[in-house]
């Protein structure tokens, strides 16, 4: 066939009209049968980088179910002789024999003229940790009371791997208890305010008129009130006998009912656009209704933004009440969270002196990093072009 | 479209009532009023506070009248100009702001400026080079800067710089220029305090905008005119740009109304933090004294800027996609 | 040509030109002479700013305390000295006579005379508008007014009826009412002494609505935010509010001299740079500051120390006055009828302060410097015993649950939450401002110990407005707060703080009213210990001589901890004070508080001056 | 290797997309030649690669695919063969050659622009590109290509958005941009598919114009076998990504070899046909019909008025791209003072100038653009619907039982759902049985249009134009509507596909009574399936009569050089480009004057011929005249 074109050249393999169109799956295959939603999950799961970060999430979200047994510590244990103490290494081998994980002993000393203390180590004491043991007491999610640890120090020894703080606290295990606030109230407010941003962001911008006049209007005002001064003003009508806790939630939640507006904005926008597009109209003809319309055809066009505002919006989550605590209406001791820990951090003692109370921040960033691979994943499973 | 804008800035008069009356409510909320905060500010430090005198204060300035009364006041004064007394400063709350305007909206003019001169390439870059390691690490790094709080971000900041470049701590310049004319030196000391503002205040609104750019960007890079584009023979580059970014652009026209009241109300917290002379601080401070009529009327000034910015970023909307019908329902 | 090399250099030109007279007139003719040829302290040079940093525009209200030029001040010993006067007298407690230096002038160079006195007593004080009240509350004894008297230029007298112990403290207190303004200048403002028209140009301009308003602008002292208004003190304000940084200059007309007729202060400028208040140890450890004493923490006293190698600085660690650096405050006027009832019960509130471990705390938080103690008088003060120090101050556990077991607040067991007697488990709330970072700390580790001695701790935190508003109202049972405020008190100085006396008074804020208000307001005390407290504290008022003072002070001391009506928890905390390391004069070792020291202004800072050779 | 002689060489490409369980291998080992100046046709089913092998050839396929073998192009300007999909990707080289040497047209030209640009600045920017003009001189360039391809205002169109103009305008606007530049080689795909005959005429004439006086060669990938007829030199036959045949005109038309071949050549409908007559598609799917839609039993006699239009109006406000303060532009007057009936049961065949309100038209019908005036009613027996103005429940019992086939597959289809969930959405928008029945249903329908089975869970970017579009007509047909509205519902499809699909629908109306509005520009399509004709002119409806009527007996002369100017398959019958090929604003102008308004639409009314043959005409003449 050197010269298909200019002489009559005909195909000579064999031909037939009825087989079915190549590639694909075959006939009948799972693939075929498969809603749009399972689809989409085949697709997640070879996006690796995100399956990962939903395991590590999931595991997260796993300990802190578990977090008492996990942490070589209650939260509440404190030792007055063990103030600021810095991390502790681990080692494996003590004069060169193999003694498995361990750590050295400590000398505090006083001193007296910078009034710091000073933590020595002392290399005759090897402390060898436990595990699988019974160390601090605690009640399992305030009900049953138990001695049970992953690991503990060796008795009459310390284990700070992550050193400790003013009272004495062991940063380790404040961290792991404080993942179970910081992973899971926040998330309250992004979810109502990521509701109602894409409910009335997506009705505006789908039914336009007189709606999304009246809805604008509506963002313009509560756009207008910054929440600082909002916040100011329901930490003073809070009642006083709320715990800390339920005025928090009290306080993520109202947030959330006003933090819509960003996004609805950004989600009426983008539907205004969208509205004119064609498959709009065949929807419109087909006679499906609005909430079809925005939930089907106009908010899935508009899905990596959602997906990436909500990654973004996760820090905020997990760190809201550092801004809160500024203006003193934060999370209080005795509830420990990430954002807990990162405000007492906050001072310039403890950069220059005990840069290791900023090790919440480590937490803070898998975290988020995970979210953010996570929502990458989704992203590109629902992206039909992928 | 003028009539559009006429129409609208018709109905922004009822919007910025409804906003007054709000902001005013919002800051009688907190009991208490400003000589309540203001006794209490001197007990805090051992002095006693001459209640008689207090007293007097209070029904000079009004406080003894209902609250409609008060806001009645307020509002006329507002509208004829008159932006009421800072008890706090004791001064016009117009005198009060002074220098600190300019500098607010240096600081968030730069930040601003620096975020989308960084923010868009960078986005640009990730969504063209999806899972690169440039993609990854720009990743990384722009995360970083959203989970470490601005104040860790700040104290850190500061104290390095201050270490390494001996830069001092805090502030928009050297202590010996608050209060100066502008100079040389005093322009220099700011521009050597300015990055760290614009570092602290921007890492967050950068990574944001940048994963943001970068998905809305993702959205439009398949699309059909793209390939059209490319078919023309356009430089790939030159596509990008003129095609999928201004489709993508969407989100981010739609949020600008946002940035005009920032700029001046300014990052608060950070600038709380580095102690920096802007209207944040004042504006925090003020709302926690009850020093209601600077707050009310700061708040307000931003409010008109938000009705202003959402009508801008509307309009700009409509030019960006001129599909876009702003009146409309949602048929034809 | 003498006189002219001996001015400080900053004025030697406006001296050289004749803008300024020489500093010989500028004296009074009898200038107060300061001795500093003791071990610590040395006479010295002239020049230099101190920088200082301060947490708020409203922070240069510091100012005139530490300044502490007074009619009447204490010295390091809380004796009274005359200070602006030159000499005064006083009879039966009643009759004041008060001398003036002559020559004395105000910073803008006019005289200083009695006429300042007469415009703030006649035209001030009694002038309906001005002070729609009346003449303010200190001078009134028994609801009655002095007779105030001008015996000449320089002399002026103020007699009650009934003696009034309190009044030369309160010319000595930190922030002093003033007897008298700079009327030359004040009378420009006055509606007596100015055209109208010319009045409501100075109104229009200043952008207030009256007159009243513009004189009180005008004459602000405890801000000294008008920097026209002429003052006595060591240095005046010459920046005008909104601003960056403040800076003080020396008042050319200062009426202190040391020994070698060197005319006070020696520092040229006090520079106030503002900022917010958490930055300020920062920037202090980085040596931008050579005078530091607010907005320090102990807490900061390492990073400061580390400072001191890398920065001319000098930390060093005063001791504060407070009765107890931090203290609760059972409410005896609460709402609730148990908690109320229990309170009031001694063996409540002194097995509560059984139950804490203050060595504990002290170790934890104050680094084991502070002193574990009852709310009371330190020992510098000339009052302490040991036994109020230790009242009730040990931790007994034991000791803490048989009371509460007596008192009804019964538990099964050696464990768990007590009930109270209406059948409600124990728990308490306490509320505090969360001002101070350790405020937090030690709540929890009371809240620890608490647990064992059966009561359950909540911490509630509220505004600083709120937190008041509430225990007035009765709605909070126990707050936190620190604990008397001046620690270090003379006999001869109001033991007010510990009888009912104030609605400032965390612990019966009612009762206090009450008395504040001449029984107008608040609630009768009903509590016979509180009674006692209050009539000791009315015969100290008619005492006039030391040995009663004394006497009674005793008793109302002993009684007060005994019956432990403030919890205190540890007292003598440390105050980190940071000072360039040549400044001078500043003691290494000082009290450190508000009353009676006005934090450095015993010390006389106009007395601090830069050695360059250190 | 690569002969000097050839233009383009196609050296065995393939081209494959990677699926979820498999990969589609939509292009094997293919080669093919394109000789300078001249036109290969490049024909084949639809889905069988020729869009694929286009953008290849260009390098601009999706980054997805994966892309191997050689494409030489010798471009007689430089005297140098290159290897195109060797060049860098991107690069400067294959930069310059894009849009300037070789040109593109695509084949959906309405999604092909960007939405928010206006159509003359995405024209213009092909100059900027590649030559170097002042922008006075490219709009004037770009003013006078728009003339070209048949606007009548061309600077009108310069600042216009796509979404402003018909499916034709966009067309032709597409072919204006790849022409531009006069390039060596267009690669045309489906260059007119959505262009009335005349229109395609006047196109197929401008574009033998440049071949001849540019020596421009043309890849032109199409269904119509009478546009191969009239334009190809040569003609390769592709069929599943293969070459079948292939070699110079004459000797596929007239000597098939090729069993493919053949059978694309016997499913051409052609005027001659029988009216009871059947198609022959290639392959003949056998559809249960009865069991394909849920449908109620008809409960109205054929013949009754189904639908009845009066008076229907239309007319559209052109956005301005150079700032909101301009004064506003003349409206267009799309649809003008529209009224017909269309039975129950009957094929309504709707043709029509390109731009003259068609979509407009049914979109109206549909609700989906408020008219200005009129008023439509339909009547399934239930009692009559306003349709127009119903609202709620009526609105939502209108909704199933009109359906539209979109003129745009592209667009109509939610690129983010899958075939399944768009086929089977009117079901579940309508609570149509169960998930499992509606499945059952997708598949069949999926069946009977022709697609795989695969296809259910591919996104509709991953089709073919002729896939999307049956895709389409598969959604619209999943409810059992009354009455279908088909906009160009097969004009992506080939031959055998198309008879295909005519056949089913055909069928649909037969047994189950099913009443259609069909708008089409392919004559042939329209005389197979129309009952009656409507033709429409510049948003009027010239002349409605049934079907043989309008094809034996036209009145009006816009009929007239419509029916004249339809390509046949076959070589004895070339298009006379010189008869027809002129703009029509031209050829109005020859009218006679008892069609012409002379500026007052009032003179012209519609005059009944008898038999139910009206003509738009002036209101005082005599029948006889018409005729003459
Ligand atoms: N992006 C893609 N991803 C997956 N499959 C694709 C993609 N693009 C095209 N295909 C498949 O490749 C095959 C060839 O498509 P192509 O568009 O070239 O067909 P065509 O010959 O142009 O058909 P038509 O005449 O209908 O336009 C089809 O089966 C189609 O489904
Ligand atoms: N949204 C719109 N804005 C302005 N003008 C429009 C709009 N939609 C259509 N038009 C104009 O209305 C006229 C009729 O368009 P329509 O789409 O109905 O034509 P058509 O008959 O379907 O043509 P084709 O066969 O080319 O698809 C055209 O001149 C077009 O420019
Ligand atoms: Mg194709
Ligand atoms: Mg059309």
């Amino acid at each position: 066939m050197s010269s298909p074109a200019a002489n009559h050249y005909v195909s000579t393999a064999p031909f037939d009209p009825y087989a079915a169109e190549q590639g694909g799956a075959a006939e009948g295959s799972s693939f075929n049968q498969a809603s749009q939603l399972k689809l989409t999950w085949w697709r997640f799961k070879r996006h690796k980088p995100a399956l990962y970060a939903g395991v590590l999430l999931l595991l997260a979200y796993l300990m802190i179910v578990i977090v008492e047994f996990l942490a070589p510590y209650n939260v509440h244990t404190r030792d007055v002789d063990r103030i600021y103490a810095p991390p502790q290494s681990l080692h494996l081998f003590h004069d060169g024999s193999f003694v498995g994980p361990f750590v050295y002993g400590r000398i505090m000393t006083l001193d007296m003229d910078t009034l710091r203390r000073v933590y020595t180590d002392d290399k005759n004491k090897v402390e060898k940790l436990r595990f699988f043991c019974s160390g601090d007491r605690y009640r399992f999610w305030g009900l049953v009371d138990a001695n049970f640890h992953l690991v503990c120090p060796a008795e009459g020894g310390s284990l700070f791997v992550l050193g400790t703080d003013r009272l004495g606290r062991d940063v380790l295990s404040r961290i792991l208890y404080g993942a179970r606030i910081s992973l899971t109230i926040g998330l309250l407010g992004v979810m109502t305010s990521f509701v109602l941003g894409i409910v009335i962001g997506g009705l505006a911008g789908y039914w336009g008129g007189w709606f999304d006049m009246i809805v604008q209007r509506i963002i313009e005002v509560l756009h207008s009130i910054p929440s600082i001064p909002l916040w100011l003003a329901m930490a003073a009508i809070m009642p006083a006998d709320w715990s800390p806790l339920v005025v928090y939630l009290g306080i993520t939640f109202i947030l959330g009912l006003l933090d819509w507006t960003g996004l609805a904005r950004a989600v009426r926008s983008k539907l205004l656009a969208l509205r004119e597009e064609d498959y709009v109209l065949a929807a419109q003809m087909m006679g499906a209704g609005s909430s079809r319309i925005i939930g089907r055809h106009l908010i899935p066009g508009f899905m990596s933004h959602l997906i990436a505002s909500a990654t973004l919006t996760i820090p905020g989550m997990i760190l809201g009440e550092t801004t809160l605590s500024f203006l003193g209406l934060g999370l209080r001791p005795p509830i420990t969270s990430w954002g807990v820990l990162l405000t007492e951090a906050r001072s310039v003692n403890v950069i220059a002196l005990y840069p290791w109370l900023l090790f919440p921040v480590v937490p803070v960033i898998v975290i988020i990093l995970a979210f953010n691979f996570l929502g990458d994943g989704l992203r590109d499973a629902a992206d039909p072009y992928k | 479209m003028i009539r559009y804008i006429l129409w609208r800035i018709a109905v922004m008069i009822p919007t910025l009532f409804m906003i007054s009356v709000l902001v005013f409510t919002i800051i009688e909320l907190p009991p208490g009023d400003y000589f309540e905060s203001y006794i209490e500010e001197m007990r805090a430090i051992g002095e006693k506070a001459d209640m008689q005198q207090i007293d007097e204060l209070r029904a000079r300035y009004g406080f003894n009248e209902s609250e409609p009364v008060r806001y009645f006041h307020w509002i006329t004064g507002f509208v004829q100009g008159d932006f009421g007394y800072s008890f706090e400063y004791r001064l016009p709350v117009s005198e009060v702001v002074g220098d600190r305007l300019w500098l607010t909206i240096l600081v968030s003019v730069v930040t601003i400026i620096m975020t989308w001169l960084i923010a868009f390439p960078i986005g640009i870059y990730s969504a063209t080079h999806q899972y690169s390691w440039g993609d990854y690490g720009l990743t990384f790094l722009g995360l970083i800067g959203i989970a470490v709080p601005n104040f860790i971000l700040a104290l850190v900041l500061m104290y390095f710089a201050n270490i390494w470049f001996g830069t001092s701590i805090g502030h928009l310049m050297d202590q010996q220029f608050l209060g100066q004319p502008m100079s040389w030196a005093k322009a220099k000391s700011i521009l050597e305090h300015l990055w760290i503002p614009v570092v602290i205040i921007g890492t967050a609104g950068t990574a944001g905008m940048v994963r943001r750019v970068r998905a809305n960007l993702l959205d439009e890079l398949n699309k059909q005119y793209v390939m059209t584009a490319r078919a023309k023979g356009l430089h790939p580059f030159k596509v990008l740009i003129k095609y999928p970014l201004r489709l993508s652009l969407n989100f981010f026209i739609s949020d600008i109304g946002s940035v005009l009241p920032t700029i001046i109300s300014g990052a608060e917290i950070t600038a709380v933090v580095l102690s920096l002379e802007t209207t944040g601080p004042m504006l925090i401070r003020a709302l926690q004294n009850q020093d209601m009529y600077l707050a009310g009327s700061f708040l307000m000034f931003l409010a008109v800027l938000t009705v202003i910015g959402v009508l801008v970023s509307d309009i700009a909307l409509a030019f960006l996609d001129p599909r876009i019908r702003l009146q409309g329902g949602r048929t034809k | 040509a003498q006189d002219v090399a001996r001015e400080p250099l900053s004025l030697k030109e406006a001296v050289a030109a004749g803008k300024l007279p020489p500093m010989a007139e500028r004296l009074p003719k009898v200038p107060r002479v300061i001795p500093l040829n003791t071990p610590n302290l040395a006479p010295g040079r002239y020049g230099g700013d101190v920088r200082m940093l301060i947490g708020g525009q409203r922070d240069i209200r510091y100012m005139p305390i530490i300044s502490y030029s007074r009619l009447i001040g204490y010295d390091l010993h809380f004796n009274f000295q005359p200070d602006l006067l030159e000499r005064f007298e006083v009879v039966e407690e009643r009759i004041f006579t008060f001398h003036l230096r002559e020559g004395h002038r105000w910073s803008d160079g006019s005289p200083f005379t009695t006429e300042d006195f007469r415009y703030t007593w006649e035209d001030m004080f009694h002038d309906k508008e001005l002070y729609i009240g009346g003449i303010p509350t200190v001078f009134r004894v028994n609801d009655k007014e002095p007779v105030f008297e001008v015996l000449d230029a320089l002399t002026v007298r103020y007699t009650w009826e009934d003696p009034n112990p309190d009044f030369l403290a309160e010319l000595a207190s930190p922030v002093a009412t003033r007897l008298m303004m700079p009327a030359s200048y004040l009378k420009t403002y006055h509606r007596k002494y100015q055209k109208p028209d010319k009045l409501a140009k100075l109104i229009e301009k200043k952008g207030v609505q009256d007159w009243v308003a513009l004189h009180q602008k005008m004459s602000r002292t405890v801000r000294p935010e008008n920097p026209d208004l002429p003052t006595l003190d060591a240095w005046m304000n010459t920046t005008k509010p909104p601003a960056g940084q403040f800076i003080f200059a020396r008042n050319p007309y200062y009426h202190r001299v040391d020994e070698n007729g060197l005319q006070l202060p020696y520092l040229d400028r006090m520079v106030l740079g503002v900022g917010s208040g958490d930055l300020v140890a920062a920037k202090t450890g980085t040596g931008e500051s050579d005078l530091q004493f607010t907005n320090l923490d102990f807490t900061d006293y390492t990073f400061l120390k580390n400072a001191e190698k890398r920065f001319p600085i000098k930390v060093n660690l005063w001791k504060r006055t407070q009765g107890s650096r931090i203290a609760l405050m059972p409410n005896l006027n609460c709402k609730d009828p148990v908690w109320n009832a229990l309170l009031r019960d001694v063996r409540v509130r002194r097995a509560m302060s059984l139950g804490i471990n203050r060595e504990e705390i002290n170790k934890a938080v104050f680094f084991g410097l502070a002193q574990p103690s009852a709310n009371t008088v330190l020992p510098e003060s000339p009052l302490f015993k040991p036994e109020y120090r230790d009242a009730y101050a040990i931790y007994d556990v034991d000791q803490a649950n048989a009371l509460l077991q007596e008192a009804g607040m019964v538990r099964e067991g050696a464990h768990g939450i007590r009930t109270l007697p209406d059948g409600r488990p124990a728990t308490l709330i306490i509320e505090t401002t969360g001002d101070s970072g350790f405020d937090s700390d030690v709540l929890e580790l009371i809240t620890d110990e608490w647990y064992k001695i059966g009561i359950r701790v909540f911490v509630h935190v509220a505004h600083r407005e709120l937190f008041r508003r509430r225990i007035t109202g009765g709605e909070t049972v126990m707050s936190v707060w620190m604990g008397l405020d001046n620690g270090v008190p003379t006999a001869d100085m109001s033991p007010r703080e510990l009888a009912p006396t104030s609605d400032e008074q965390l612990q019966w804020p009612l009762w206090g009213l009450h008395t504040l208000s001449g029984g107008g307001d608040g609630r009768r005390a009903d509590l016979k210990e509180a009674k006692a407290l209050l009539d000791l504290f009315y015969e100290w008022r008619r005492s006039d001589t030391l040995e009663e003072r004394t006497a009674i002070w005793h008793q109302m001391l002993s009684l007060y901890t005994s019956q432990v009506f403030t919890i205190g928890i540890v007292n003598g905390g440390l105050q980190p004070i940071v000072r360039a390391k040549k400044l001078r004069n500043l003691p290494d070792k000082g009290l450190y508080g508000f009353d009676p020291t006005a934090y450095l202004g015993i010390y006389m800072p106009d007395t601090f001056w830069y050695d360059e050779d250190a | 290797m690569a002969e000097c002689a050839d233009l383009l060489y196609v050296d065995k490409i393939n081209v494959s997309f990677p699926m979820p369980g498999g990969r589609i291998e939509a292009v094997k080992s293919f080669s093919m030649r394109v000789r300078p100046g001249k036109v290969t046709a490049l024909v084949g089913e639809s889905g069988s690669g020729k869009s694929v092998l286009g953008r290849s050839i260009m390098g601009i396929e999706s980054p997805v695919a994966n892309v191997s073998g050689q494409v030489f192009f010798h471009d007689p300007e430089m005297a140098k063969t290159v290897d195109l999909l060797a060049l860098p990707h991107d690069g400067r080289q294959i930069r310059h050659i894009r849009g300037s040497r070789i040109g593109m047209i695509f084949q959906e030209p309405m999604t092909s622009f960007s939405p928010v640009h206006t159509v003359g600045n995405q024209i213009e920017e092909v100059l900027t590109v590649h030559a170097v003009l002042s922008p006075k001189e490219k709009r004037a360039r770009v003013e006078e290509m728009l003339g070209l391809v048949g606007f009548d205002n061309p600077s009108r169109v310069f600042d216009m958005y796509p979404f402003e103009l018909s499916g034709g305008m966009r067309q032709r606007a597409m072919i204006a941009m790849a022409l531009i530049c006069k390039p060596a080689l267009l690669i045309a795909d489906e260059p007119t598919t959505a262009l009335d005959v005349t229109i395609q005429a006047q196109i197929l004439k401008l574009l033998m114009e440049l071949q001849e006086k540019l020596g421009m060669a043309i890849l032109l990938i199409t269904h119509d076998l009478g546009v191969v007829a009239s334009l190809a030199d040569d003609v390769v036959v592709i069929y599943r990504g293969e070459v079948m045949e292939s070699g110079p005109v004459e000797a596929i038309f007239q000597n098939p070899q090729h069993a493919y071949t053949k059978g694309l050549m016997a499913a051409v409908p052609h005027f001659e046909m029988d009216r009871g007559e059947r198609l022959k598609p290639l392959r003949e799917i056998k559809v249960d019909t009865a069991g394909l839609i849920e449908r109620c039993s008809t409960k109205q006699a054929k013949g009754d008025v189904l639908l009845s239009v009066r008076n229907v109006s239309k007319s559209f406000q052109v956005k301005r791209s150079n700032g909101f303060f301009s004064k506003a532009t003349a409206a267009t007057l799309a649809v003008n003072d529209v009224s017909f009936d269309i039975m129950r049961g009957e094929t309504l065949g709707l043709v029509g100038e390109s731009g003259c309100g068609k979509t407009t038209l049914s979109k109206i019908l549909m609700r989906g653009v408020t008219a200005n005036h009129g008023a439509v009613t339909f009547n399934d027996g239930d009692g009559s619907i306003d349709v127009l103005n119903a609202q709620g429940q009526a609105l939502q019992a209108l909704r199933t039982k009109i359906q539209m086939v979109f003129q745009d597959p592209v667009s109509s289809l939610s690129p983010r759902m899958t075939v399944r969930g768009i086929v089977g959405e009117p079901l579940e928008i309508h609570g149509r049985g169960n998930r499992a029945s509606r499945l059952d249903v997708v598949r069949r329908l999926i069946h009977s249009i022709g697609l795989p089975e695969s296809a259910m869970g591919r996104y509709p970017h991953s089709f073919s134009g002729g896939q999307r579009q049956r895709i389409g007509i598969a959604r619209a047909l999943a409810l059992g509507p009354d009455l279908v509205i088909c906009d160009e519902p097969v004009s992506a499809l080939d031959v055998s596909v198309q008879a295909q699909i005519l056949n089913l629908m055909k069928d649909l109306k037969s047994e189950l009574g099913l009443t259609y509005l069909f708008i089409s520009h392919n004559l042939a399509v329209i005389n197979y399936m129309a009952d009656r004709v409507a033709v429409m002119y510049a948003g009027r409806i010239v002349e409605i009569a049934p079907c043989e009527t309008i094809m034996r007996n036209p009145v009006h002369p816009y009929t007239k050089k419509l029916l004249a100017a339809v390509p046949m398959p076959n070589l004895d019958h070339p298009l006379d480009f010189d008869l027809i090929g002129q703009p029509s604003k031209a050829a109005k102008k020859l009218w006679a004057r008892q069609f012409h308004d002379d500026g007052t639409p009032d003179n012209l009314t519609h005059v009944d011929l008898g038999g139910g043959h009206l003509v738009l005409a002036r209101r005082n003449v005599d029948a006889r005249e018409l005729r003459a």
